[in-house]
């Protein structure tokens, strides 16, 4: 049961990956990204470290996609100013 | 009383699939956003609901309720914002639809930068 | 019995979350993207719960509380992205 | 053309290194000496019930301290090559007003449960950290004209990893050892006021983390 | 968990493929997160031992015989400070991008030739 | 005054929630308290939308209707939704209407915008003064008065005691 779940949810974490790499919008390839990261940390939670699921639920899906978002929204604003 | 909570259980996740179900087949984001929030609200509610009946002898009752009050606050907000920013992203409608009312009264140019 | 039934739910939540995975992947827009990760986190939200009772360990919850509040704040900052808010 | 024949010998030479790694890879059945130790000690020596956090508050506290540094060096260096400008912005949705000015002290409150109950429950002072971190994060999505007190939230940072130090110091002085949580009584196990200097600690470090970022995404997100 | 150690190493190698092959700056910060994200799945996989659970002792778990029932605490431990870490290396690589965006108004990584040698 | 009320009510449900989440042994009460205070000090201005909840025998008594019509529209809406996404030829009509409500303090207006979101086919697109404008699934009348009738009166009744 445990295993078919980790089996189906690394299956859609590798096509995800590998989606988010080719992706040519790179907004959409932050949010895919992002979506790896939460898949992430219901890994690490049935591999027994729910420490580690929290970090990475509250890190790596929360806070890199908004440092992620607000660098491409600096960008977005230099490309008005001038 | 396992067998009641498993039942309620399966009917949560059945509501969980129809949402997903609206999510991929509806044809534009608003229509998505609809089917997606109403469904997955009351599956969430209804899954967690029937698990921590199964297993009342844990004593975690605080923490679902805390659970299903984040779900139900947040759920409608964080997808009011997200059609709101749509609208404004100049996403259309689905030609299906019949009028827009507020396409028509044209906030958009009043409220931030061209 | 009753194991059993839970186990066909939990099936099921991740068959939705497949379902709401295709739409991410073939979505227009960066808004469908975005729907499809919010339902695909709220349904991940009953996944984790059903997996902190199946391994008895109710302390997992926690996860899933935080797990539902940065998925929150994130869709919310995509939000104002798209709307020039931020 | 050469460029991608050379990515795809690189990516096939990883993968020709990793391959036998991952077939003749054994897993353990027992756990190793070192990590017996650390469960057996967590328990008999700390009173902690999250082994995870004796292991990080304590036992490796010096890598800790360590790594706070780094990531103060790299929020100083984002802070210097960032500066502030000006810019429009379209105001936020009524709704997401109303609702984020009481949530976000709900979310806050969430962090400082976070923070104190790192021995008890997952989580501890990162995570609660990030946690207060977000809830600022939501204050400044919601609100187009928001300015974060700067000499409070430095003022914050720098008392709690001065105080973070001096609870290593008080170990030095009464020749227990830097880092060490017994300089406070143990208590109850399972108890919130237990495992000696654990929560303590982690709380410190919880609002250093939490400031600091809160910091960065000032610098990344502010105009 | 030989499932989560595949995906792991599956996750590294499109990761360093994405930042060997891709030309956009920010592109190459999102296949290093990637990579990022498969290490630290590999070094969890490792520390887990079959039917265990987490290293909590409450009163789920009987105390006495505690080291035969918890996995490995010590690469929770260290993936956990690795990914506070892994945000603050993400965060300054995009500041230097946004420093890099101001000069020359470009994100592709052929414009940024002159210390190629 | 309407500072010390929105505070008071304000630390009220913070510790609720503290002690759902911790339990009620005494220590924990003892920090909790602390906590909650603490934060109620410092977020004062945070707290000042809940001014308007009215604290009276009837408002009470509404509140526990508004609950339960709640739950109900809800279970409607689940009903609904699921219809139209099981028939094949997806049966939407969909569009933007704008509708008008009576609604002035911020946490009544919000607690619409919510309760309209998870009811029967409508979705809060946008608030702006007093009209909401709102995507109806299935536009069944055209004009302002007629789908404020159907979307905001079932509502409106109630939010209006409770907060005015």
């Amino acid at each position: 049961m445990i295993s078919t779940i980790i089996i189906i949810l690394g299956i859609i974490m590798i096509v995800a990956g590998i989606i988010a790499v080719h992706l040519k919008n790179l907004l959409a390839a932050i949010i895919v990204s992002g979506a790896i990261s939460l898949l992430a940390s219901i890994i690490y939670l049935i591999l027994g470290s729910p420490d580690v699921a929290m970090t990475e639920a509250s890190i790596g899906a929360g806070l890199t996609t908004i440092v992620f978002l607000f660098a491409l929204n600096k960008a977005r604003k230099e490309d008005k100013n001038d | 009383m396992p067998l009641l909570g498993s039942i309620i259980t399966l009917i949560g996740s059945i509501f969980l699939f129809l949402g997903a179900l609206g999510i991929f087949r509806m044809p534009d984001v608003y229509n998505r956003m609809q089917a997606g929030t109403k469904a997955t609200t009351l599956g969430t509610i209804l899954f967690l609901l029937g698990i921590s009946f199964g297993h009342a002898e844990c004593g975690c009752l605080g923490k679902i309720v805390i659970l299903i009050l984040f779900v139900i606050f947040t759920n409608p907000v964080s997808s009011n914002a997200l059609a709101r920013a749509a609208h404004f992203a100049g996403i259309k409608l689905t030609k299906r639809s019949v009028k827009d009312d507020l396409g028509n009264d044209n906030l958009e140019n009043k409220g931030g930068e061209k | 019995m009753d194991s059993l039934i839970y186990n066909i739910a939990a099936i099921i939540a991740v068959i939705s979350i497949v379902l709401t995975f295709v739409r991410m992947i073939l979505g227009p827009t960066v808004a469908d993207r975005i729907v499809a990760l919010d339902g695909m986190t709220i349904i991940a939200i009953s996944l984790i719960v059903y997996i902190a009772y199946f391994s008895n360990r109710i302390i997992y919850l926690d996860v899933a509380i935080v797990y539902a509040l940065m998925s929150f704040i994130g869709v919310i900052a995509v939000a104002r992205y798209l709307e020039r808010g931020i | 053309m050469i460029k991608k024949i050379f990515v795809a010998l690189a990516i096939f030479g990883l993968f020709s290194i990793f391959l036998p790694i991952m077939i003749n890879f054994d897993f353990h059945q027992n756990l190793s000496e070192l990590s017996t130790q650390y469960v057996k000690g967590s328990v008999e020596d700390l009173n902690s019930q999250n082994v995870v956090t004796s292991v990080i508050v304590t036992y490796r506290g010096l890598d800790t301290l360590g790594e706070v540094t780094v990531l103060f060096l790299a929020t100083a260096g984002i802070g210097f090559l960032l500066k502030k400008r000006k810019g429009k912005k379209r105001v936020a949705s009524e709704l997401l007003q109303t609702s984020s000015s009481f949530l976000s002290v709900v979310i806050i409150m969430f962090g400082i449960f976070i923070f104190s109950h790192g021995h008890l429950t997952p989580g501890g002072g990162f995570q609660g950290g990030v946690m207060i971190a977000s809830a600022f994060l939501l204050l400044m999505l919601s609100d187009v004209n928001l300015e974060l007190n700067h000499t409070i939230l430095q003022f914050i940072e720098s008392l709690s990893g001065a105080f973070y130090v001096v609870v290593g110091l008080i170990g030095l002085v009464l020749t227990i050892g830097f880092l060490n949580s017994k300089i406070i009584p143990l208590g109850e196990y399972g108890n919130l006021f237990s495992a000696g200097a654990i929560p303590l600690i982690y709380s410190f470090v919880g609002l250093k983390v939490g400031s600091e970022l809160t910091n960065i995404l000032d610098a990344m997100g502010g105009d | 968990m030989i499932f989560a150690l595949i995906l792991g190493f599956a996750l590294l190698l499109i990761g360093i493929y994405g930042m060997l092959s891709q030309r956009n700056l920010i592109k190459i910060v999102i296949s290093f997160s990637i990579a990022d994200t498969g290490t630290h799945i590999i070094i969890v996989a490792i520390g887990y031992l079959r039917g265990r659970t987490a290293p909590i002792l409450d009163k789920a778990i009987d105390i006495a015989n505690a080291t035969h029932k918890v996995v490995d605490p010590i690469p929770s431990a260290l993936v956990l400070t690795a990914i506070v870490i892994g945000l603050a290396v993400t965060a300054l690589m995009l500041s230097f991008i946004i420093e890099l965006y101001k000069k020359k108004k470009s994100l592709s990584i052929d414009d940024y030739q002159e210390l190629k040698w | 005054m309407s500072k010390i009320k929105s505070t008071l009510i304000g630390i009220v449900l913070l510790f609720t929630i503290w002690i759902l989440l911790a339990g009620n042994s005494q220590q924990e009460l003892l920090f909790g308290g602390i906590t909650v205070i603490l934060l109620t000090l410092l977020f004062q201005k945070k707290f000042l939308v809940l001014e308007d909840i009215k604290l009276n025998p009837k408002s009470i008594s509404y509140m526990v209707i508004f609950f339960f019509v709640f739950l109900w529209e809800l279970f409607k809406a689940n009903i609904d939704v699921a219809k139209r996404v099981i028939s094949p030829k997806l049966p939407i009509n969909p569009g933007i209407v704008k509708v008008k409500t009576k609604l002035k303090s911020p946490l009544g207006r919000a607690f619409l915008a919510n309760s309209i979101t998870l009811t029967p086919g409508t979705l809060t697109v946008e608030m702006k003064d007093e009209y909401f404008y709102i995507h109806w699934i299935d536009v069944k009348v055209d004009d302002i008065e007629g789908a404020t009738k159907s979307i905001v009166s079932n509502f409106e009744k109630y939010l209006e005691v409770i907060f005015g």
